[in-house]
């Protein structure tokens, strides 16, 4: 860790950035995989930022609210592919554009 | 005795009270019973007390409860006694009983009786209310009273919407001058803390100088109501209308009656307006006015009762004089013979129209001179009197206010010239209404002469025509002393001849046909004189255009509720809201991630932007 | 307790109405005017061994021991409320008024009701208590939750049993008082919290928050906040437009209380909180109230005459009327003021019957547009004549009721602007334009061919007894007022002694 | 950690025993009589282990904060728990099969919602989140049938994740800024961090706002509210709208107040900008919606929108005056708003059940008539979101009211003021329809015994109703907590 001496605000900016990329991910894509791709990147994002933060301040926390993250990404994930295999099963296509019956 | 005088107006009002309760169930005979007994029970009461008054002529007071006490407003149900009240009370209880009695008659074949006549003892009662009142609230009360009772008898046949029409025009005209009327007693009130009209004075007197501002504005708004009440420029246009009402009804309440009511008033405060001499030469004028104005039109008209209304007008415009030049015992003296004669002139009329199938124009009646005796002399006497013949009662008071016009310091002559021609014209179109009804040739043939419950009424009240000049009225002690001033004897022969002169006109215009003024008629300018006369110099016309239309213009106008627009416009706005808002909502998934990165966007710049304004 | 025991009657009886449909469909009907008359017998029993009543003292705002009645029970001591609740003179006067015009309203719904009777009484009644409430309760808060819970039953009322356009008039009925309220429940609340950082109490009750100390500024507001709420309900120009439709589309009874009874809230509040609460605030605002008044006067009059509805047009007579309250209140002098209860109480009497009238004329018309009618006098001069009355008691004829209160408050009012009074002055005017017209359309004129065969049937006992009541009431009032007058004198007279204080400092 | 600890874990400790026997249970035999029972012993068990721990409130762990205005909220989430389970019962009755799983779900999503409640650190309040969260997921698409769940269910998880990583990345920030993952540490790390890096930790206080925003569904974040809650089956709707919204806004009032945000006036503009567009758009989307379901989403954001009053309120209140009154102000009208939601819900579920159709306010009409339980229930709790006098939610306005007076946010009232009187209308309208006599009115039939359902639905009636009119008792109680 040592060696590699990037300031926090450089990493906090990468995952900002990064965070922005999975934002905007979300807002142009349609199919849903892309879709929770995206939010994996946002997810990541964050988890980053804990962690150079964690680095910053010398303290474990970081790592282990990475961890946290990547749990409950996997739970999201897990219940979002489930979902998805529904949305294919009925809508017969994963565009979510063509799921918005409810509206007004 | 005089502690009996609450039972006067009572009687007639609890016999109004029974009529209107039993109107589905009483027999008719009861019912003419009943109105004509509650008058006549009345008027001798009034005589009763009358005589006691004349023994021992002391003005008394009588409260029977508070009506209403606020503060150290405390006006009374009280009524008060002096000779004036007794010559108005005769008027009203006398006259109104032989009225009463024409009416059984004329009104026997009606389907309303009971109604008709539960109304018109209601009205008597009113008006007895109204003169005996010792406060102007209790008057004022009256004052409404007899408005109300007239509404309702001139839209008496209520079917005809035209009749509805004069009998609201009636009442919201005479409504105006009563709003002012009580503007007036706010001001009374405020200013001089009673109601009470003998206390009221003299208060005025202490406060008050002669010429100030306050009393005159005072006597102004009471002016309006009196000019209201009375049908006086510029208030009067609805008199002729209420002709719609059963012709009894005219002769009562719009000749004998209430339109004098004005009169009264005025007589009765004249403490008030001796404290105002402007507002004192107003009287003069609006009544010199108003009575030239009405001769004027009378004289174009050819419906009997109309030409019968604006005499009416005309006359009164006299009293008005009379009161404007402060000859307030000749004012009230022409007011009781003008009851006697107008009465039996609306009467007799009453009796033709009914016999006559219910006709009005003058035109197409002629020669009933022989088929009507009884009527013919009448007309003939009443005639005279309007007229102001020599001998009749009518000569006696017109005389009086005609010299006393002439003694008024400012204009004097010139108000007794104006008279003169009122006077001219008055025995112009009053006899070209007895020539053209009962001489000629007959154009309508009457179904037969009055029964007696007509004639005897007619017969009285010609009595009364003839001798009512030689009456003395006990009212010496309510008004100011007249200056005993006689003017040259010159004037006395021009007042009296010019009458007889007008009589003469008549005849040789309508009667012999030897001066013919056809020509003078069909000139353009005659034609044009003639409708605007006719049409009551386009006053109507003129009010019609300045007042009705415009309201009913804003009243069309209105009737969506411009407030209620703005509401709307509320309304609108938040639908407006909710309908971007609703569009909003499109169900798209990457439209609502869009709204939450604005969301986020918003919040950051929020935060970010003052934290750095902080730094 | 009495007092808490009258409002429990009305709600209880409310509850016994409403089960006692099951029992027939006239039942409740009944039931109802018997609770109506039990809650007015035990009212009168209770004030009969009052020694008080004869020798009416002034209520003291500092002590509630002069008041007629005084009841204060804990109720949310975190806050300083408490169930209070007290009679003067002038609550007396709207209790009574209350409670005659629901019998009065009972009797208007006996055949105009045909669903759902018990639930209707039921309704009718808890209005009354609400009102009841309103009139009596002297704890802010308390005072805020009847103004507010009074309206439910109404807009239950126009809601159910209304006429063909009732669900947006009981929407707007509702959305005008309720917005309004909001509006005095953030005024109350404010000077609550004023009156806690004066003296560090908490207290809702009306005695502790007369006299708060507050900066200028700060009661402008919150009088301005009170009066919007009291100017709706009145209602005053330009707040008045759900009037008009609520009275028109409620059933008979409904209209009956709503005009005869839920307006005088309003003017009940500004002589009770409104003007008291804030008496400086008020005297510099009173030009604009006035203002308000002699407008809404003229205004309510020019749109009465332009309805062709009977219903709709009695309602702005009423826009018209209560612009005399206001103008009576506002004038804040004796005379005025009596004026203005005197109209409270007269209004209410003469405003009822002619919706009564008209109710009875859309029960055998099935319409209430006056071009539909005419000439009716000739099959119902018995209705037609009791038309007259109330018409004439409405245009202020003298010798009824209205007239002494119109004309006291003109007299009230003159002392302060003559002007006013001048406006003021010409609603006497066009009110007697448009009270005539409405005869004219519906009772005169020639009559309507369409109803010759209709076989209508004229006023009846039970119709002619209620409105010999109003009568025989509106007569009373008219020549003999002093009883009224001197109900209230009392009140009002400590009132003004109150403010005149605050007013000089 | 030692026994006191423990037995401070008692609610949590008792859910997670249910979940564990729930799935022993559907592992050795389905049956969802049984499964629901269980459920339901659970949730009961747990009220107990609620009042249980009052006995050892402490701090547990840096991560969970036991604590009296924890339990009670805990104990409220429970009884709105213990409704939706009795309303569950019915709603998917016809589902048939597969039912274990959804009490799971539930037991789970509850178990979120404690520790999101007792949460005292971003960990914690992370894990509960995400539990309470994803358990609800699986709730809302639960229906086989019908696209609307499904679809709901998407829309919120892609929506919720996203809101959730906007929060993660937020923390990120902080974390970074203060070095500090309790909310009581960065609250005192806080004032130095913001003289050196005012910009990380203001971004990152806006953004966790924004991600908790969005679970209150406030203004801008509301979007999928409507759409989740018609979609969603019911009951679930009410879960959503009662527990999950609930424990958030708990989780937030913590963070807030522990994290001392409410220093910062950025942060408070930012707050107030938010709940005035809540209150205003809310109201104003709910004014002509016909699916009550949906109307009843709308005017969810609007009461969060008054409910941020409080927050802001707090800012002034602490440097003017003393902040008693605000304690009871949340507590109160969160306690009102949950129970008059549940109130409501319990009617939509007795009527609409799955069937969207039926949650259109014409399947309403007439309803006092045919069922005037529920009808009476549905009134009361309109009225009581409306803010009318003698309901809950009447104590409710009147803190709100108290706390904008005392600390002077006149534009925040107006807006208060102005949403309320908008919000009449549509309350209004639901209580229209259901009096409307009109059309072909079956007369009352005389209806066997009382459901389960109208029990539930007069006992949550009569509780507003008790809240409203004699709330001295509950004040005094919140005042103690």
């Amino acid at each position: 860790m040592e060696g590699l001496n990037i300031p926090l605000n450089h990493i906090l900016l990468v995952s900002t950035l990064l965070f922005s990329i999975g934002m905007l991910g979300l807002m142009i894509r349609r199919n849903i995989i892309f879709i929770l791709m995206s939010l994996e990147v946002m997810l990541n994002a964050a988890a980053l930022a804990f962690v150079a933060a964690g680095a910053h301040w010398g303290q474990p926390d970081g790592q282990i609210i990475f961890m946290l993250i990547l749990t409950v990404a996997a739970a999201e994930v897990a219940v979002g592919l489930g979902l998805v295999l529904q949305v294919q099963r009925r809508f017969k296509t994963l565009d979510m554009d063509s799921a918005n019956r409810m509206r007004g | 005795m005089g502690d009996m005088i609450w039972l006067v107006p009572l009687i007639p009002m609890l016999s109004s009270i029974l009529l209107m309760l039993g109107s589905g169930s009483l027999p008719r005979v009861i019912i003419g019973l009943l109105g004509v007994c509650s008058v006549g029970a009345a008027a001798v009461l009034t005589l009763l007390v009358g005589l006691d008054f004349l023994a021992n002529p002391q003005p008394f007071q009588m409260t029977l409860w508070t009506w209403m006490q606020v503060g150290n407003f405390s006006p009374g149900i009280a009524f008060y006694f002096d000779g004036l009240t007794l010559v108005m009370m005769s008027v009203i209880t006398g006259v109104g009983f032989l009225i009463h009695l024409f009416s059984t008659e004329f009104m026997e074949e009606d389907v309303s009786y009971a109604r008709y006549f539960a109304y018109l003892n209601m009205f008597v009662a009113a008006m007895l209310v109204l003169v005996m009142a010792d406060n102007l609230l209790l008057l004022y009360l009256g004052w409404e009273g007899v408005g109300v009772c007239s509404y309702l008898l001139v839209g008496f046949w209520y079917q005809n919407s035209a009749n509805g029409q004069a009998a609201r025009k009636a009442f919201v005209v005479t409504r105006i001058g009563d709003t002012a009327m009580a503007l007036g007693l706010l001001l009374l009130f405020t200013q001089l803390g009673t109601l009470d009209i003998q206390a009221m004075m003299g208060v005025a007197n202490e406060q008050w100088q002669v010429g100030d501002t306050l009393p005159l504005i005072a006597c102004l708004l009471l002016l309006g109501g009196a000019v209201g009440k009375s049908a006086q420029l510029p208030l009067h246009t609805w008199l002729p209308d209420a002709m719609a009402g059963p012709t009894p009804v005219s002769a009562l309440i719009h000749a004998a009656t209430m339109v004098t009511a004005g009169v009264y008033l005025i007589a009765r405060t004249n403490g008030l307006f001796l404290l105002a001499p402007t507002a004192m030469m107003i009287v003069a004028l609006i009544g010199l006015a108003t009575s030239l104005m009405a001769a004027f039109t009378a004289l174009m008209q050819s419906d009997i009762k109309r030409i019968l209304a604006y005499s009416t007008i005309s006359q009164i415009g006299y009293m008005f004089l009379a009161l404007g030049v402060g000859a307030w015992t000749a004012g009230i003296f022409h007011l009781m013979t003008h009851a006697f004669f107008k009465a039996l002139l609306f009467l007799g009329s009453g009796a033709i129209i009914h016999y006559l199938h219910h006709e009005h124009d003058i035109f197409k009646m002629g020669g009933l001179r022989s088929k009507m005796p009884v009527t013919f002399w009448s007309f003939m006497i009443g005639s005279a009197a309007l007229a102001a013949l020599p001998m009749t009662s009518g000569f006696f008071s017109k005389d009086q206010i005609l010299l006393q016009a002439y003694l008024q310091p400012d204009a004097g002559p010139w108000l007794w010239l104006g008279g003169l021609l009122g006077a001219l014209l008055t025995a112009i179109y009053s006899f070209r209404l007895v020539f053209v009804v009962f001489f000629g040739e007959a154009k309508t043939q009457p179904d037969g002469d009055t029964g007696w419950r007509m004639a005897l009424p007619l017969v009285v009240l010609c009595g009364l025509a003839m001798v009512g000049g030689y009456f003395i009225i006990p009212v010496a002690e309510v008004f100011p002393v007249a200056s005993g001033e006689h003017p040259a004897n010159w004037v006395e022969y021009v007042s009296i001849s010019v009458p007889l002169m007008g009589l003469l006109l008549s005849y040789l215009i309508f009667h012999s046909g030897q001066l013919n003024v056809d020509k003078l008629v069909n000139s353009s300018l005659g034609q044009w004189l003639r409708r605007f006369w006719h049409s009551g110099w386009g006053i109507d016309w003129l009010y019609d255009r300045i007042f009705v239309r415009p309201y009913y213009r804003l009243s069309g106008i209105m009737v969506n509720e411009p407030i209620d627009a703005i509401y709307g416009l509320i309304v609108a706005i938040n639908q407006t809201f909710n309908h971007w808002l609703a569009e909003s909502q499109t169900g798209r998934m990457r439209w609502y991630i869009a709204s939450m990165v604005f969301g986020l966007i918003l919040v950051l710049t929020l935060a970010l932007q003052i934290s750095a304004e902080a730094l | 307790m009495v007092m808490v025991n009258l409002i429990l009657i009305l709600l209880l009886g409310g509850v016994i109405a409403m089960l006692s449909e099951r029992a027939g469909e006239n039942i409740p009907r009944r039931v109802a005017l018997v609770v109506i008359m039990l809650d007015l017998a035990y009212l009168l029993s209770e004030l009969w061994g009052m020694p008080s009543l004869t020798q009416l003292q002034a209520p003291m705002p500092d002590d509630p021991s002069t008041w007629l009645m005084h009841f204060k029970a804990q109720w949310i001591p975190a806050f300083g409320i408490s169930i209070e609740l007290a009679l003067d003179g002038i609550s007396l006067l709207m209790v009574l008024l209350t409670l005659v015009l629901g019998a009065i309203a009972v009797s208007a719904s006996w055949t105009d009701i045909a669903v759902k009777h018990g639930f209707f009484e039921a309704n009718l009644l808890w209005t009354l208590a609400g009102v009841l409430g309103v009139f009596m309760a002297l704890d802010l808060f308390l005072f805020f939750l009847f103004w507010e819970v009074m309206l439910i039953p109404m807009y239950f009322m126009i809601a159910i049993w209304g006429h063909e356009n009732r669900g947006y008039a009981a929407m707007k009925f509702f959305i005008f008082t309720q917005a309004s309220g909001l509006l005095m429940l953030v005024a109350t609340l404010a000077l609550v919290k004023v009156n806690h950082s004066a003296t560090g109490q908490w207290s809702f009750s009306y005695f502790d928050l007369l006299n708060t100390p507050m900066p200028e500024q700060t009661a402008h507001w919150l009088m301005l906040g009170f009066f919007i709420a009291f100017v709706v309900k009145l209602p005053a120009f330009p707040f008045h437009t759900w009037l008009p439709d609520a009275h028109t589309q409620a059933p008979t009874a409904g209209s009956v209380i709503l005009a005869g009874i839920l307006l005088k809230t309003g003017a009940y509040g500004l002589i009770r909180f409104a003007v008291p609460l804030f008496p400086e605030a008020a005297l510099d605002f009173s030009w604009t109230a006035m203002a308000l008044g002699a407008a809404g006067v003229v205004y309510g009059a020019v749109l009465a005459f332009s309805q062709s509805d009977f219903k709709r047009l009695v309602a702005y007579s009423s826009v018209s009327h209560m612009g005399f309250v206001l103008l009576g209140v506002y004038a804040w002098n004796e005379l005025a003021l009596q004026g203005a209860v005197m109209q409270m109480v007269a209004h209410g009497f003469s405003t009822a019957a002619l919706f009564m009238i008209a109710g009875s004329l859309q029960e055998r018309l099935h319409t209430r547009d006056m071009r539909e009618m005419g000439g009716l006098w000739q099959q119902m001069p018995r209705m037609g004549a009791v038309a007259m009355f109330f018409v004439l008691a409405s245009l202020g004829l003298p010798g009824l009721g209205n007239f002494v209160a119109e004309f006291l408050v003109l007299l009230g009012l003159f002392q302060i602007s003559p002007w006013i009074t001048a406006v003021a002055a010409l609603g006497l005017i066009t009110g007697a334009i448009y009270s005539l017209i409405l005869m004219q359309k519906s009772f005169q004129g020639e009559p309507n061919p369409k109803l010759q065969d209709h076989g209508l049937v004229d006023f009846a006992g039970r119709e002619m007894l209620t409105m010999t009541v109003m009568m025989v009431a509106l007569i009373g009032l008219g020549l003999y007022p002093q009883p009224v007058l001197d109900m209230a004198q009392p009140v009002l007279q400590s009132l003004l002694e109150m403010t005149s204080v605050e007013a000089m400092p | 950690m030692n026994t006191g600890q423990l037995m401070a874990l008692m609610p949590i400790l008792m859910l997670s025993l249910t979940a564990v026997v729930l799935m022993i249970q559907a592992s050795i035999k389905r049956d969802q009589g049984l499964a629901w029972w269980i459920t339901a012993i659970g949730f009961l068990l747990t009220l107990w282990g609620a009042g249980y721990a009052r006995e050892f409130t402490q701090p547990v762990t840096m991560l969970l904060m036991v604590d009296d205005w924890g339990l009670f909220f805990t104990t409220l989430i429970l009884v709105a728990s213990l409704v939706t389970l009795i309303l569950s019962k019915d709603s998917f009755s016809p589902e048939g099969e597969r039912k274990e799983e959804y009490y799971l779900l539930l037991v789970l999503s509850v178990l979120g919602a404690v520790v999101l409640i007792q949460s005292s650190h971003m960990a914690s309040l992370l894990l509960g989140m995400e539990l309470m969260g994803v358990a609800l997921y699986g709730m809302i698409a639960f229906p086989e049938k019908g696209e609307l769940p499904l679809e709901a269910a998407i829309k919120y998880l892609v929506l919720s994740a996203c809101a959730s990583a906007m929060l993660l990345f937020g923390f990120a920030l902080i974390y970074a800024a203060t070095g500090d993952l309790s909310y009581g540490g960065m609250g005192a790390k806080a004032a130095a961090a913001f003289s050196q890096e005012p910009l990380v930790l203001m971004a990152g206080s806006a953004m966790v706002l924004a991600g908790l925003g969005f679970k209150l569904s406030v203004v801008p974040f509301h979007m999928w509210t409507p759409d989740v809650y018609q979609g969603a089956p019911t009951p679930v709707t009410g879960f959503l709208a009662t527990v999950s919204k609930g424990a958030v806004f708990v989780a937030l009032t913590r963070f807030y107040l522990d994290g001392q945000l409410y220093q910062y006036d950025s942060l408070i503009m930012a707050l107030s900008v938010v709940a005035m567009a809540s209150m205003l758009v809310g109201n104003w989307l709910a004014l002509r919606q016909d699916n009550i379901k949906r109307l009843l989403a709308y005017s969810s954001i609007a009461h969060f929108g008054y409910l941020l009053i409080v927050l802001i309120a707090l800012a002034a209140a602490q440097s003017t005056m003393s902040s008693e009154l605000i304690g009871q102000a949340i507590t109160f009208y969160l306690a009102a708003y949950i129970v008059t939601t549940l109130a409501a819900f319990t009617v939509i579920a007795n009527l609409a059940g799955e069937d969207d159709s039926k949650s259109m306010l014409s399947a309403f009409e007439g309803l006092f008539w045919r069922n005037p339980v529920q009808a009476s229930a549905l009134t009361v709790a309109m009225l009581s979101f409306a803010g009318i006098p003698l309901t809950a939610g009447f104590i409710g306005k009147f803190y709100l009211i108290m706390l904008s007076i005392q600390s002077q946010l006149w534009v925040l009232l107006g807006a208060l003021v102005l949403g309320s009187a908008i919000a009449i209308y549509y309350y209004l309208r639901i209580i229209f329809a259901m009096s409307k006599t009109s059309g072909t009115m079956i007369k009352t039939e005389s209806r066997a015994a009382l459901g389960a359902q109208d029990i539930v639905a007069a006992l949550l009636l009569l509780l507003v109703l008790a809240l409203g009119s004699w709330p001295q008792p509950f004040i005094e109680f919140a005042g103690a907590l």
